[in-house]
Order: C-alpha cells, then structure tokens, then sequence
C-alpha cells in the first residue's frame, strides 16, 4: 500500500441513461483514509455513478480527478490503482475461487502465489470451498469471493457496489474489518449500501442522491 | 504485462477445456459435422474430392462463428469483462488475446483434422497440404473478423442471427480464396498467388481488428 | 427375487460377490478365447466364396452382437436409477459404457475391413443402413461417456445419462432389423433359430459360439472390475470401505 | 391450461420477434449459408442439382442445432425456467410448448424458404415437393430431439460442443431420409415409403421427446 | 385469498450436495398466518431447503406435506398454491415489467387485466417503468418486478429467498406492508434474511440452520 495520500475528486458530473437525467451537478473530494457511502432510492443513479468513477460509463458533463489527474488521460494507470466490485459476480462460475482468484492477481501483472491466495480465501471465509466450482458456491460464498480479489489486488481505490448483499453476519462483520484495515493503511473506499454502515474508528462521509 | 495476457489466455483455455476429454470434443464435432454432407448423398452420386475441400471450408466457416458467442457474452454476463476492462493493459492487446484463445479452441482442431478428412474425401497430397496451409492463414482470419461482429452484438438480447449477417458476409473472401487454393493444388497449379493474399489478409485483420473489437467493447459494456 | 434385488442393490454384498466371481470370469473367458480363436483360425473350414477373410467374423459377429447388449444393460440400468434410485445401477452402467464402445467401434474396424474384401473398393458405405445405425451406436456411447463426465455431482450425472440411454434405445431394434427393413450390403441376419442352423455349417458355428461366450465373459470380467473400482471411490466414506481397508492393511 | 401453454408459446415467439428486423433475420441467415456452399467450389464444377436437397438439409439440420441454446439456456440462467417449472401444468406440455415455438422459429423459415432454394439450386419441380414435405415432417422431428439434448447440458456450462455431440448423431437418419426423398422425388421415384417412415419417427418424437425432455429438465434444475 | 386453513409441514428433511450433508433431521410445521424465517450463515443450505419445499429438489430423506398430502402426491395442485422468490429474477430482461406480469398471471391460466397489472407494478413502486425492458433497470427495481409478481398471483404459500436484496428502506417498507397484509389475509410466508425482520403485529418464527 502507498504511504503518499491518493484523492478522488469529481466535479459537477452529470449523468444521463436513455432521455432521464440522473443526477447533476454532483461533485465530492475523498482522500487517503476516508469513506463515502452513496445513498439514494432504487433507480437513483448508485451504480451508473460508480460505474462512471471506474471508467465504465461516461457521465455527459463533468470531471473526474485522481489525484488530481483526469482518469481518462491514463487510464491504465488509474486502473492499476482500481478494484471495482459491482452487481455482477464478475469471476467464471465455472472455475474454483482459486483458479478466479489467481486469475485476477495474473491479470495485474502479478506471479499468483498459491498460499497466499489460500490465505486470502480463508480470511474471506471460505475455507474448504478453495477448489469447488463456484457453480456450486450459495449465494454468499459467491459474493466471498468476488471480494477476495480485494485482499490481493493492493489497489488504494475499492468501489463497491452493494458489497454487503447476500452476505451473513460473519461475512458483514468480516468485510467491515476489511474495510477498517484498508482505511487505517490509507486506502480509499467508495461504497452503497440501503443498510447503515457502522466502522469502528472511521468517520463516514455520504452522500445522497435525490 | 505478458503474464497478464498470458493469464488471461489460460484461463479462457482452461474454461474451455475444464476435463481432458473436453479436449477432444471439438474434434468429435468438426468430425461429425463434416460427414454431415456425404451423409446427405446417395451411393451412386459422383462425389467429387474438391467438393470435399468446399465442405470442410464451410464447416471452419460455421464453426468458428458459431463458438464466436462464447467469446465475449458469457463474460459480458457475469461481469469478467468489465473487469478485464478495468485491467492496467491496453484493450486491443486484451482483446486480441481473447481471439487468440477462440481460435486456438475452434481453428487449430480443424487444422489438426484436415489431413484426416481430407483423406475421407479422396483429397490428392497436394490439395491436403493446400488445405493443411490455407487453413492455418484463414482460420485466423475467421476468428478476429468475428471478433468484431460478437463485440458489437454483444449487449443485445440474443445477437446470433445479427451477427451470422454481419459476420458471414465478411467470411466469403476467405472461404473463396481457401477451398479455391485447394482445387488449383489438386490439378496441380501453383497456389503461390491466393496464399500470397490470404497471408494479406490476416496481417491486415491482425492489425486492425482487435482495435475495432476495443472499441466496441467499450459502446457495449457503458 | 425382490429381496435378492435389494441384496445386489447394497454395495458391499456386490462387492463381496463379485471378489468370489472375478477369478472364474477370468478363467472362463481365457478358456474360451483361447480354444474359440485356435478352432476358429486353424481348424473351421473357409467359406467358399470369401477364403480366409471369412475367419474375421469370429471377432465381427460377437463384438457387434454384445455392442448392442452391452447398451441394453447400459438402458436397463438407467431405468433402474431413474425408478428405484439405486446407486449400483447406475455405477455398473457408468462401467460398462467404454466395454460396450471399445465392442462398437471393434464391431466397425473388423466390419468395413471385412466390407473391404466383399464389396469391393471400399471401407464405407454412407448410406447403408446398418453401418449407420452401429456408427450412431458408437456415437450414443461417446455422448453417454461425455455427459457422465460433464457433471460434478454423481448423483445428477447419472440421471442425466440415464435419460440419455433410455433415449437410444430406440436405435437398438433399427441396428438389428436394418438389413431387413432396407436394402443393405450387410450380410442379412443369420442368427435367429432354425435359420441360423440351416445358413451355417456346425463346424464354423461352434467356434462361433465359443467366441461370443469369450467376449460375455470378458465383458463380465471388466464390468466387475471396473465397478469395483467406481465402487470404492464413491463409498470411500462409508464405514465397510475402511473396515475392508483396515484389514486389507492389517493382512 | 390451453391459456397457459398458449402464454408461454406467446411470450417465447414475442421474444424472438421483439423487432421486427429479427423475423426476417432467420431467412436471410439460411440463404447465407445454404449459399456459402457452391462458394467454396469452383464454377467449372459440375455441381448436381441433388447436391442442393444434402447442403439444404445439412443447414436445417445446423441451424436447428445452433438455435437450440436459446430454447432453455436463457430461462434457465435468468430463473424463468424454475418459474417455468413451478407453474401447475404437466410438464411435458410445458416442454412441448417450447419446442413447438422453436420450431416456428427456427423450422418453418426454412420450410418457408425450401421452394426458393430449390430453385436456386435447379431441382426438378417433384424435388421441391419433395423439399417442402420432407422438411416439414423433418424439421419438428430435429426440435424435439434436440430439445432432449439442450435440456440435458443446460445446467453445464457451455454445453455447444458437447451438445453437438449427443444431438448430430440423432438426427442422421432424419438427414438420410429427408435428402434421400428428394433425389427419389427428383428422379421420378415414389416417395411414399420414406415420407411414411419420416411421419413416423416424428409421432414416435412427439410422444417419447417431451417425456425425455421433461425428465431431464427436474435433473438440470436440481 | 381462501379462508380455510392451510399448513405446510415438514418431517425430518435431510438435504446433500455433492457428498456433504447440509441438515438433517429438519422438522417444522407453518399454518395459516404464520411466517418462518429461515437463519443460517452462507452456504449453510438455506436455498437448497426452500427449493426442497418448493419440490425444485429432491431431500434425501424425509417428507414435505402440504394440507397434510405430500406435495409430490400431487405437485401441480401444489404450485396453484405457491409463489416462489429466488435469488435470479424469474423474469426476461428484454420484456417490459407489464409484458413480464402478464405472463406470470397467465402461465396460472388467468387472462391478464392490464389496468390490474398497471397497479400492482404502481403498487410496489415502479411507476413510470412499466414499459422499460427490464435491462433498464436498476438492480432495486429489477428485484421489485420480481416481488410484483406476489401482488397478481395470489397464492396462499409464499417461499421467499432474500426478498430484501437490493431493495432500499422505501422498498423494504412496501415488501413489509405486503407481507403483513398477506399473513393478516391467512396467507404463510417463508423467506431468508440475514437481516432481521420486523413485522408489525406478527410473530416471526425462526429457524436456524446450524
Ligand atoms: C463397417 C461395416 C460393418 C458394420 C458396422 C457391421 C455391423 C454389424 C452389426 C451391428 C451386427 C449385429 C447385428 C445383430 O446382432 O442384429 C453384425 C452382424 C453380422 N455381420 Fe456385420 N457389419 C459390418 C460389415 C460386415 C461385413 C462386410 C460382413 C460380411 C460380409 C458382415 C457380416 C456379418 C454377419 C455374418 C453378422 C451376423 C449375422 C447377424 O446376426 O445379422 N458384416 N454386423
Ligand atoms: N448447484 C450446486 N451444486 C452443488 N453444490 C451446491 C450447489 N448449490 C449450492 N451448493 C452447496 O450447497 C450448500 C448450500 O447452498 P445454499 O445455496 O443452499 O446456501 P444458502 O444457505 O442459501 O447460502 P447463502 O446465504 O449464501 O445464500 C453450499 O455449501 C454450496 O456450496
Ligand atoms: N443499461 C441501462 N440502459 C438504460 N438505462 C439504464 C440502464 N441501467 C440502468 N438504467 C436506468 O438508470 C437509472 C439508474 O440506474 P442505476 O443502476 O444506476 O440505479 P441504482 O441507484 O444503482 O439503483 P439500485 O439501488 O436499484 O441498484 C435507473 O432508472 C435505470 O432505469
Ligand atoms: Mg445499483
Ligand atoms: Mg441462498
């Protein structure tokens, strides 16, 4: 993890999906060690706003600034300091959380070091499941191990959409340490959630779309 | 960045080859599919050796458009594509990878066949090894043009017969150029000239395509 | 006969059955492919039209008969797997399956060899019925093996595959009656009662005869075998597959 | 239940025509391919009017096969097949229901387009006949088997190739007989005997077909 | 909405998948007015039992009786009585919530009453996106489509996986009325939740797998 402070900066982003205009003029500044959670009703815009902040989608007006770079000037470079969870599971259900998992840490550029994704998938919860195909997985588990990836990727910037669905207690409990650990180390979070969040020792930031 | 593209090939490989006897079922199906059409003749029917060559074009044709959806839909549809996207490597390369996979999956059993099924059809020496190299340049060809075709298809409901229009079109200069090549080979004429420009062809998809399929990636997945 | 049923049903009774039977199985099919092939090769007379060739039968006959029996057990045992849910039935179909396609596809090697030599320059007729039916044979038992393997879990594999089984069968009865129902370059059926005493001289039917019990016992023997096998991994758990595994050890 | 089956037959053809470009797609898409053919041979071949009845019924047979996916894949991954399943019909009604809609997606164009290609390919006006009844009793037949087969890989991920595998043998004899009637037709021979036996095989799908398929589907949704 | 009484009861259930065993020996028994919540950690089978009650899989041993008959006595019977939720939608992307609805009313052999439909889709708060494709919605609104399917159907057995899932308070709100007015009308519920339900004037029953 980085020690230098990283920060995400968006200024008046509008964003628009077939002739409905989601939100405008929506601007916020996140640094090194701090959290913000996007509120808003089903269908106010949650997930094209993250999306846009990834990359994904281009919002029609607006700026997005890391570490006061515009994203799209190198994107691949933003994508190295990216981890973006979303609705979708995003890995193969036809492979084992291992074989997805090293295939993520593969993907950075990175040598896949078998006990450590292990260990990753143990930390998460799954131990025991490391070589089932996640086909085979309950809802839960799947969503294990789409945020495992964020154990190993080392990215200062999580954007997760929704993480704690589907997942019990301990899995909730289990991603809030995550999420404590990251920000003490100065990572960055942007998350939604319709459940409040409550992280010991981090002051939460949020920021409700209409 | 190597590795990356490295991984990111064996995985794609190791979906489609999940169990060892997967890997000998691709060519089971070129197998079954090519002896199809004998199938469909009467005994007495002078089947001729060329018209062998002009099946086994078409069903590479079929083939690889047909596996062209498992390219980019499936990972469309669990969200693996938004993350190869979100991957520090520039798409092209990525996507090319991909095609490279597909066609190591769709094209080289074909290759590895056409001797065999050049002999079921009575093929002369000459028009096997013709078939043998023009399907080791065109195959290729097949895969990055329908490269293009899933890329733009792929966020619609049930692109398939969209792209069979888009993509088939495209794929008659390879087929002409292919089971032609094999018929001059057969009667003994060089075939310097169509190889020359098959081998045109695939260097001008490699360069080209995987571009096009970035790009369309991108419309697709905002 | 129910309760006999249910007996065969249970794994370690077959398990201890088929220890006690596997050494006779493999006497007798040594007994018989040996004395079936000596008489067969040497000593039956040639057929007048075909020479030696002839003596192919003696390998073509049996495996392209017990290609379609292995796949009625196949069948059969599907539809107990599919009805009463026994966890054998379906094992031994599971073994019997690349027995049943190494027959078939002997059954076509042997045969367009054969065919080689009778009807003249060629290996293979696309459009003769029985060689049809027996390569769609061939292909079933590949589907089968494929789809057994497909699934992760045995208990829907072999569900799945009995479906599979059940839905060829309807290509037994067209393999067999093929040579009546169309005109065909095989050889018409020869086989059934009176005809077959009448077609054949004894001499060339009794080392027939051997031959056909040396490929039932030899399929006996490799279905036991390899049940035991599929057996084994699939009751590892079970308490009479580590107290047989304790004493084996202990022994 | 009439309304029922009649719901479900509705909303499987609503979706498959959600624009009114898509109707005409599958027509052109058998035209493409049954075209490609005389592509790969060169013009001097002396190419039979009966080669034509052997590549249109090689395309049936393929493009039945390729459409297949769409017939349970989708409502099984999206759920609606459960919802499906969950609903208070027989089952084997329920199944048959989707395969008749399949077949009128995917078997009546061709029906429709068989005259059209007979021509293109210069068969004698009894051949054509002989075309369309062939490929009406046909084409349902190669529906319901290759329903058995999706329903039995849909729960594996891609089942393609391994669907190939268990439906293309299954279909040859509808193959044999279908292109084989239209050479008897062609050359002035009776036809009775065949098209009586094609009739049969599909009575014999009709009854056996949604059982089997039926079957499989409880297994694929455990 | 019938009056008399109904009961759902299970005996003894016990559920394996691929070599493990999930629960055995799982008995309870709901009637009219009663709602189960079903508890348990991730992976821990609580889908696999809903889908057993629902007779989308078979328990390796025990029995489920509807009204005292086993519900694969007569299983078409049995799903004029049920409605069931899961974790995937149920429902086709590229058809609009109203094409979606009406095809569920008439898969139960009702001829569709589109003023009816149009209200339901109001009723659970997708109003304004009735002729949307589904593949325009948000994650919320797509689970809501699925939910008004419970407003048209009118079946006394409710099995629901998760219902909550990506539903935000508004929604949850609708789903809790829903469910409260259905139990009050002799209807049963089944549902999972990892989060704990609070309905007014019900008491919940619960049941935890190990
Ligand atoms: C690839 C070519 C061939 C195949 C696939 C084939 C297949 C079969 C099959 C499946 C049977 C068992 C029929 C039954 O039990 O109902 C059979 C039996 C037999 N075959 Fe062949 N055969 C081929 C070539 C030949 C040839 C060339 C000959 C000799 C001229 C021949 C002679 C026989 C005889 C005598 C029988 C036993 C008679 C009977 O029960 O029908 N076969 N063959
Ligand atoms: N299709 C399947 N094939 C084989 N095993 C499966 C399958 N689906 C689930 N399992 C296994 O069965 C167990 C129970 O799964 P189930 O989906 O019932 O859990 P769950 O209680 O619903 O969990 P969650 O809270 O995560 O939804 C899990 O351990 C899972 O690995
Ligand atoms: N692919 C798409 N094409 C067109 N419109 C879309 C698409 N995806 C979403 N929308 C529309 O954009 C709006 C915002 O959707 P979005 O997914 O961002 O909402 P959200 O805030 O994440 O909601 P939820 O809480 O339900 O996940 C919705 O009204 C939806 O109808
Ligand atoms: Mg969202
Ligand atoms: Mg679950």
């Amino acid at each position: 993890m980085t020690t230098e402070s990283n920060s995400l900066h968006a200024s008046q982003l509008r964003c628009e999906r077939g002739n409905r205009t989601l939100f405008t003029d929506l601007s916020f500044h996140i640094s090194s060690g701090q959290l913000l959670q996007i509120e808003g009703a089903n269908g106010s815009g949650k997930t094209t706003l993250l999306r846009s902040l990834c990359g994904l989608f281009e919002p029609s007006a607006g700026n997005i600034f890391w570490c006061q770079q515009p994203i799209n000037a190198d994107s691949m470079g933003y994508h190295t300091q990216l981890s973006y969870v979303g609705h979708l599971p995003g890995f193969k259900l036809d492979l084992s959380p291992l074989e997805n998992l090293a295939f993520a840490q593969g993907m950075l550029g990175q040598q896949p070091h078998p006990p450590a994704l292990m260990s990753a998938l143990d930390n998460i919860g799954l131990y025991g499941f490391e070589t089932t195909p996640c086909r085979a997985l309950s809802a839960g588990q799947r969503r294990r191990v789409a945020l495992a990836r964020l154990l190993l990727t080392k990215t200062p910037l999580w954007i997760l959409d929704e993480p704690y669905t589907a997942l019990d207690r301990a899995g909730t409990d289990r991603l809030n340490a995550l999420l404590v650990q990251h920000l003490q180390t100065g990572g960055l979070v942007i998350l939604t959630s319709h459940q409040s969040v409550n992280l010991q020792a981090v002051t939460i930031q949020r920021l409700a779309l209409q | 960045m190597r590795h990356a593209l490295f991984t990111l090939l064996k995985r794609d490989l190791l979906l489609a080859f999940r169990q060892p006897s997967e890997l000998i079922n691709p060519l089971i199906f070129f197998l079954i599919v090519v002896s199809l059409f004998p199938m469909g003749l009467k005994p007495e029917t002078p089947f001729l050796p060329m018209m062998g060559a002009a099946v086994i074009w078409v069903a590479a044709l079929l083939a690889s458009m047909l596996s062209l959806d498992s390219m980019f839909r499936a990972d469309m549809e669990d969200g693996s594509l938004e993350q190869i996207l979100l991957s520090p490597w520039p798409l092209p390369l990525l996507a090319l990878t991909k095609i490279l996979a597909h066609w190591l999956i769709s094209g080289i059993p074909l290759v590895v066949m056409a001797p065999l099924l050049g002999l079921m059809f009575n093929l002369p020496a000459e028009g096997i090894s013709a078939l043998v190299v023009t399907l080791l340049l065109g195959t290729p060809v097949l895969s990055l043009i329908g490269a293009i075709g899933v890329a733009l298809t792929v966020s619609l409901r049930r692109g398939g017969v969209l792209l069979s229009l888009l993509v088939l079109p495209l794929y008659i200069p390879v087929l002409i150029f292919g089971a032609g090549s094999v018929w001059d080979a057969s009667l003994g004429l060089s075939i310097r000239g169509p190889v020359l420009f098959m081998g045109a062809i695939l260097v001008l998809a490699l360069t080209l395509a995987p571009l096009a399929v970035a790009g369309a990636l991108r419309i697709s997945l905002e | 006969m129910w309760v006999w049923f249910h007996k065969l049903g249970s794994p370690p009774y077959f398990y201890r059955l088929s220890s006690r039977l596997l050494p006779w199985l493999a006497v007798a099919t040594l007994i018989s492919f040996v004395v079936g092939t000596i008489w067969g090769l040497f000593y039956a007379p040639s057929d007048y039209q075909q020479a030696d060739t002839s003596r192919i039968m003696y390998i073509h006959v049996p495996a392209a008969m017990f290609s379609m029996s292995i796949y009625m057990v196949i069948a059969a045992a599907g539809a107990v797997t599919l009805i009463w849910r026994i966890k054998l039935a379906d094992l031994v179909a599971a073994a019997s399956a690349p027995i049943g396609a190494s027959y078939t596809f002997i059954a076509l090697i042997t045969g367009s060899l054969w065919g080689r030599t009778m009807w003249g320059d060629t290996y293979w007729e696309w459009t003769d019925p029985r060689l049809m039916s027996e390569l769609i044979l061939f292909f079933l038992y590949l589907g089968y093996m494929a789809l057994n393997a497909a699934f992760e879990d045995r208990r829907r594999a072999a569900r799945a595959a009995a479906v599979l089984a059940l839905v060829g069968v309807v290509n037994i009865p067209i393999i067999h009656y093929s040579v009546e129902w169309w005109t065909s370059l095989h050889q018409g059926s020869t086989t059934r009662g009176m005809q077959f005493a009448a077609t054949i001289y004894p001499s060339m039917r009794y080392p027939l005869y051997l031959m056909m019990l040396a490929f039932a016992f030899f399929y006996a023997q490799l279905m036991f075998k390899n049940t035991r096998c599929l057996l084994l991994e699939s009751e590892r758990n079970n308490s009479w597959v580590k107290e047989m595994v304790t004493q084996h050890d202990a022994a």
